[in-house]
């Protein structure tokens, strides 16, 4: 896949257009942690595609050194799936908010999870629309006051990794804004993973939704003995109100979407069987010929 | 009978077989030969109710339902009851004699099949049986020979090698029921033809047409949301695109199914989603994205009557509004209707090379009744079909300026790269962008931008109007009344235009397969070369005539129909009656001039 | 100066609280009996960026942003270097000297405030005490009373006392230095006028504007999805509807948003969502149901630049073709554009009596421009508002018979029933249906069903035509231009006409608040009182143009502006001028006829 | 809420639709389950509201005397959450298919569940999609083969009751076609339940999947001894592969929506409170009245 010599470095995937995000949000952390994760991995950037939707987190393709896709608002997994299928050669990724992710994009998850397409699905969860300027998000704690919500929500927050989990995501963690490092460790296991994956990352909004706080009181390590095929066990980590975990919290290597399909067709693909052997099947053919 | 052909029309309960009879004899029909045009109706049961099956088959190829039937063939009473009406003054009624009886008033022939009897006569009591015996005496009246009618059958249940012989005895029993105890009327029979040989003639539905065009033209990828009337579409696919190297996935609704294709079309594929009026309303802020992002993709509307739900059984050609204009602001997309079901195949051809040859979505308008009826089509020369490819930009060099995903071109067209090349890395901007695909607010980039995107249509008029078929014209050479029209109204019209110029009437048609951008100056040639213009379509409101009245200023008599069911020719012929009239137009001696 | 009016432009970094100053200038101006119009931009930073606040100030109401500016307050750098292209010839510059220099060759006035230094003197350091200086600076320098401006500081900060002495500081000494140390400019100074008394006027968004009107109007469901630019409806109504009884959902998505607003009207609730261009876009599936099940609806779509994401903070009039055309088939719907922040009040009236007398979903077209800047609007007379009720069954009396929810009408209103009435069950329906609701194919039944359906368009249009102020008429009695336009550029060509009037020039200017259904006649007669016609309007390819030319036959010259901002009179101008020289029209002696 | 005196029968809830089911769906036996429950709890017709979106599931509402609304595709949710809400005396009900509730429909159920909006939601799932004759849905199981999927599925089929449980939906239980009291039992108690409430019909498609024989080979009643407010028991049962579990897995008493607004709101409403006071508040006041 790539020429044995080369050795790539972070400066190989940054471009040149400069992050608008406010000095202090959380997402910088994960645009480090993937240039990080990519040069390790070693991927040659044109093999590299990233699909958003929109939010401050949708803009992340164009500070990327690679091809991106900044689509609308709640699709960037169908468009992250179609990018994968269309060219299976590629590392590809979706990127995006909670609102974008779990709100208007919410019917798409369970289906890329059941499907297990091979595309890592990073979600920077700041608990708001930060775009927008400040409105509720699916994760946003009850009773939560903002501009859209003056008496405080009244919905209760959703929990993306319980979520995903029942929905059967084949590899599924969780990191943290403050810890860059980690989310490059989490991001290269994601891509190594066959089939879907899902990082969760909690990424404050300092201009609406300031989590450092909350992050550096509840998070903590997933326990070096758990066991991450074991996804009741992983239920567990997630269901604690107490911690926020940071780790993997499950991972089941069956094949990913791509390698089912392989197995699938492969014995049915032939170089005799063409559009033409097709469509020549619908031809009236005389009786005699018959 | 119109010219030389036959309208035969079958009804009886759904599940009775009444659509595998319809479908073997027109099998029969084009294996003998001949040409067939079917119509079918969907109960609005979901098991159970009735079904009419229609054939029109003919000595040349046939363009509509026709008008009224010659031959009724009856399954049950309700096939009798709800059909007799339209059987004209020197119809036959052909009636299963155990299941129906037949009106003491009718005047008109009857043909008595005493269908169960003969069926248990030989022991083959199932429905499938009965249906071959069927198949057998209505293939014995029309003076098909057996022998053709045999290797239907078998081509047909040939790997079923258990049902077969059953089948056949039903198919023999009733050949020779019928030879035993029917006469032979001989306004049952064409005259005969000469097959030609083989592949020379296919028999498909507008679907399939769809879905083989798409595989000719290379489809790599494909998503789709299960929809009447568009899903058979996709099961067609399902089982051959992956067998070809493409892939196929029942998305979880119609946005993903765009939003998937959208991405496959960026990272190369040839890719495509097809659905009905209410999927692509979900699509339309998508399509808004492939337009401002400038990635191909091909969309196939199989128009069925709305709004809304409305009866998705029935045809319409009701979402050209949507097609041109559904979207918010102003995004460059090509909009094509194929005319029949062999120009299905090639609308599919031309939509994937203008998706990629202008970079916009393409969105291809078919219609409930076109998709689903069989009809006889001269084989598609598969060696002739050109590929447009997309512009990619050249090598990259040393020193080159950095990629401009978005150049500013004369044309519009801007090179684009596919992923995997290592020298043109860009992201696909659905903000306004810059050249380099960086999102920008400055106006003078937007005027230029959104000036540069329409451009491509322009470029894309000018070039297809060189392209051969891309509109057609038939009739008289200097024509009084000129019809305009588009998409399957074409058959009806083509039909009616072939007995006007009979009548001596000079009236001619014009039928463009791009509906935006309209070939304009054809068009409007056409229009001033008449004295009056005729648009007739399958909606209330006058999509396509508010169209030509915006875009071409052309004002034109007006013809809808908005029940569901396509044009009789005899509809058609009236409204042409009725300008006539009214303008007093002139009538000559009678005169052949212009091909139909 | 444009006839007795101001325009003052603020330029700053955002977050500097330019913003805060334009409003409380607004508030001041209002107070001290003058008109206002702002105009202000959105950075494209998340965080940051260059933020622009303009106010024109008048004597009467004012009508546009104005052409250019007379004077240009700089806080830093980028409010000099970005604006002062546009300043006039004889404007004046007020900078903050401690962060700006003025280049060399500036011959115009220039006012530096060392704005720094000031609030560093005084102790308060803060942003929110230097915008106070800057606030009283300029408050003096354009005359307004202090006392009015202290009264604005204290009810904008009325509640939080911890902050009103240090502001009210901050203001005092603006006030104090520029009586100290700046000359008084005579052309900063408008005529003193008379204030009204309290509730004459009131000082708004169009936004706020349109979430007013609902409330007015009775809204007690609002679902909504946030974006820009139509967001703080939603914020502002979370605020009121809940302590006003009624329920505000934000829904997971426009689609989810729209089909509670449904639910919920169909429950008997006015309901109403607000969204942009790639809201509606997802929701046109929707709007087919409605119209449909004739279930009363309100959407608003404050139009921004498109398409796709396009330039969410930017200006455009570009979704008229959605509006009226977006969705599968033909499904009549009522689209409405308000041409002021006045008339936003007014037009939610109208669209939620429309959308409940014709049952049908109500379309508001607003603008980004109208819908964040504040106008002064004279109050509106809340005691004389009309309610149109929604037509519904009478009492059921025994033998009746069964309740016809889909009665085919004279008018195409059939009554609706609400549930909890114990005598009219039905099933609201998306499948086509007979008058009791009831799925139906039936080719007769369908025609009468999309004829009732259409009818009711129709009623609409003779109904509305009676109403005051559907549409106005401006301008010359017997013109030889006539302008048609809609929604907020009829400011501009108001504006543009009372000049031209001036010059001699007889044009006139028609414009419609309802869009679909046209006031077909009236504006045809206004088309056929003049000699030429021009249609402005904010996007590329003429969505107005093309649907008074396929709609009414009417041609007229096309001005186009596509760059997400809103006209200035100047263009209108420049185009009449044209048009003036093209077809050689006569100029006259200056007269006054006519109104603007 | 109704005059003492009515005692309702079922017949006061048949419509005079017929249904166009084929003879033997298991969506007859949702229908007569609901005409049962609605009789029991004596609900007056004219308070009671069905919507749907499009399916042979969806064409319930009709076949049923009380107000009903047949929607598009995948809308059920959202209308009957407009419906509660813009009428809160009403009992609302939604109702479908599982094509409608998890593929085209899946993005509203968590957000339902967030609001524990007062809406009694009845999946009948058939595990195809019934009306455009037999595609696979979210539920068919993994390589099932149908004319859209010739080869087999290669997704693996998602579990409703784990997902629901999974958002927190405050109340779900589980019927099958073949025992209509049972199903009446659930309704009548989801009905009574504050707040959301779901209930997963397995229910045959005769015509593309018939499910009879699975459901009597699998079904199981809950354990009696199961407690319905413990979380981690519900899942346990819907997480077991052999047994179909009937019954209620779980259930939260927290307020519904309609009560929570009560609570919230009510200390603000206030005759003096009108949509005048809001407006009267831009008004510019001259100084002296300020
Ligand atoms: C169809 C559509 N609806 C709404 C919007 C407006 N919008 C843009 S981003 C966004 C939400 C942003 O929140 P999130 O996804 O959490 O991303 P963040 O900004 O917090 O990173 C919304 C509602 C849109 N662009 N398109
Ligand atoms: C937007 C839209 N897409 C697709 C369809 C076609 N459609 C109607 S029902 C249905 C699925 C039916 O399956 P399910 O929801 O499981 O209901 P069932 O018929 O099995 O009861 C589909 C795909 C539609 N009506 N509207
Ligand atoms: S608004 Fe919040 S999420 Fe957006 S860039 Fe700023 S800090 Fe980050
Ligand atoms: S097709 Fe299946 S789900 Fe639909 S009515 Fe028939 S049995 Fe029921
Ligand atoms: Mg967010
Ligand atoms: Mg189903």
């Amino acid at each position: 896949m790539t020429t044995a010599t080369v050795r790539r470095r972070v400066s190989d995937y940054k471009s040149d257009v400069k992050p608008i995000w406010c000095p202090g949000c959380g997402n910088y952390a994960v645009l480090s942690a993937l240039y990080r994760a990519l040069a390790d991995l070693n991927i040659p950037p044109e093999k590299v595609a990233i699909a958003s939707g929109i939010g401050c987190s949708g803009r992340f393709p164009a500070f990327v050194r690679a091809y991106g896709f900044h689509g609308v608002h709640g699709r960037a997994l169908p468009l992250a799936t179609g990018i994968k299928l269309g060219n299976p050669e590629l590392t590809v990724f979706a990127v995006g908010g909670d609102g974008d992710a779990f709100s208007i994009g919410g019917g798409h998850i369970l289906h890329a999870a059941r499907r297990n397409v091979d595309v890592t699905y990073i979600v920077m969860d700041n608990r708001i629309y930060g775009l927008t300027k400040g409105q509720p998000s699916p994760t946003s704690a009850q009773d939560m006051r903002t501009k859209a919500s003056p008496y405080g929500t009244m919905e209760s927050p959703m929990n993306p990794v319980a979520t995903l989990l029942s929905y059967y995501a084949t590899f599924v963690a969780r990191g943290v804004s403050t810890d860059p490092r980690m989310i490059a460790e989490l991001i290269k296991r994601a891509v190594q993973h066959p089939g879907f994956s899902f990082i969760h990352v909690v990424s404050p909004c300092v201009s609406f939704n300031d989590l450092y706080d909350m992050i550096k009181r509840r998070q903590t390590p997933i326990p070096p003995d758990h066991d991450v095929t074991d996804h009741d066990a992983a239920m567990d980590l997630t269901l604690d109100r107490e911690h926020l975990y940071v780790g993997v919290f499950y991972q089941d290597d069956r094949p990913g979407y791509v390698e089912m399909l392989r197995r699938k067709f492969e014995p049915y693909i032939s170089p005799d069987y063409t559009a033409r052997t097709v469509i020549e099947r619908f031809c009236v053919t005389p009786p005699n010929e018959g | 009978m119109l010219e030389d052909s036959i309208v035969i029309r079958l009804g009886g309960e759904s599940g009775e077989g009444i659509v595998t009879i319809g479908d073997l004899l027109a099998r029969l029909a084009g294996a003998s030969g001949y040409w067939v045009y079917t119509l079918r109706s969907f109960p609005a049961e979901i098991l159970g109710g009735h079904v009419m099956f229609q054939l029109r088959i003919g000595m040349e190829t046939v363009r509509s339902v026709g008008d009224r039937i010659d031959a009724l063939v009856a399954l049950n009473q309700d096939g009798y009851d709800r059909h007799v009406d339209l059987l004209s003054a020197d119809g036959i009624i052909i009636y299963n004699s155990d299941a129906a009886t037949i009106s003491p008033d009718e005047t008109r022939r009857t043909l008595a099949v005493p269908l169960d009897k003969i069926a248990s006569d030989i022991g083959v009591g199932s429905r499938a049986g009965k249906n071959m015996i069927a198949f057998g005496v209505i293939g014995r009246l029309l003076g098909f020979p057996r022998d053709i009618a045999e290797s239907v059958v078998i081509r047909r249940l040939g790997k079923r090698k258990d049902l077969l012989e059953a089948n056949l005895l039903g198919l023999r029993t009733g050949y020779e029921w019928a030879a035993d105890n029917l006469p032979v009327v001989d306004d049952l029979r064409l005259p005969p033809t000469e097959p030609e040989g083989a592949c020379k003639r296919m028999l498909v539905t507008g679907n399939q047409a769809i879905a083989l065009g798409a595989l000719a033209a290379g489809l790599k990828f494909y998503s789709g949301y299960p929809i009447t009337p568009a899903t058979d579409i996709m099961e067609f696919l399902a089982g051959e695109l992956p067998r070809l190297g493409g892939t196929l996935i029942q998305a979880e609704d119609e946005i993903a199914a765009l939003a998937m294709c959208i991405g496959a079309s960026f990272s190369g594929a040839r890719a495509m989603t097809a659905t009905s009026g209410p999927g692509v309303a979900l699509m339309t802020e998508l399509l808004g994205l492939a337009s401002m992002t400038e990635v191909p993709v091909v969309v196939v509307d199989v128009q069925r009557s709305g709004p809304s739900t409305g009866m998705p059984t029935k045809t319409a050609q009701s979402d050209l509004w949507m097609a041109v204009h559904g979207a918010s602001d102003e995004g460059p997309r090509i909009v094509l209707a194929p005319t029949s079901v062999e120009d299905c195949f090639y609308q599919m051809i031309n939509a994937f090379n203008m998706a990629d040859r202008y970079q916009v979505p393409v969105i291809v308008l078919s219609e409930q009744a076109l998709a689903t009826r069989i009809e006889t089509v001269p084989a598609w020369p598969l060696d002739k079909l050109t590929r447009l490819e997309r512009v990619t930009p050249p090598p990259a060099q040393e020193g080159d300026e950095p990629y401009k995903r978005y150049k500013i071109t004369e044309n519009g067209i801007s090179p684009m790269a596919i992923p995997g090349d290592p020298m043109h890395y860009y992201t696909a901007e659905g903000l306004e962008h810059t050249e380099f695909g960086a999102p920008s607010y400055d106006p003078e980039n937007r005027r230029a931008m959104m000036e540069k995107r329409w451009r491509k249509m322009e470029t894309a008029y000018q070039e297809y109007r060189t392209w051969p078929m891309m509109f057609r014209r038939f009739g008289a050479e200097k024509p009084d009344l000129g019809i305009i029209c588009w998409g399957s109204v074409q058959g009806p019209v083509r039909e009616a235009l072939k007995r006007q110029l009979h009548k001596g009437r000079r009236v001619a048609a014009f039928v463009p397969k791009v509906l935006s951008p309209l070939p304009r100056d054809e068009i409007r040639e056409f229009a001033d070369s008449c004295k009056a213009i005729l648009i007739p379509e399958l909606n209330m409101r006058g999509q396509f005539a508010d169209l030509l009245k915006s875009e071409l200023g052309i004002d034109g008599y007006r013809l809808n129909k908005y029940e569901g069911i396509p044009f009789y020719t005899f509809e058609i012929e009236e409204r042409i009656d009725r300008i006539y009239e009214e303008l007093g137009l002139p009538e000559y001696e009678m005169e052949q001039e212009g091909a139909c």
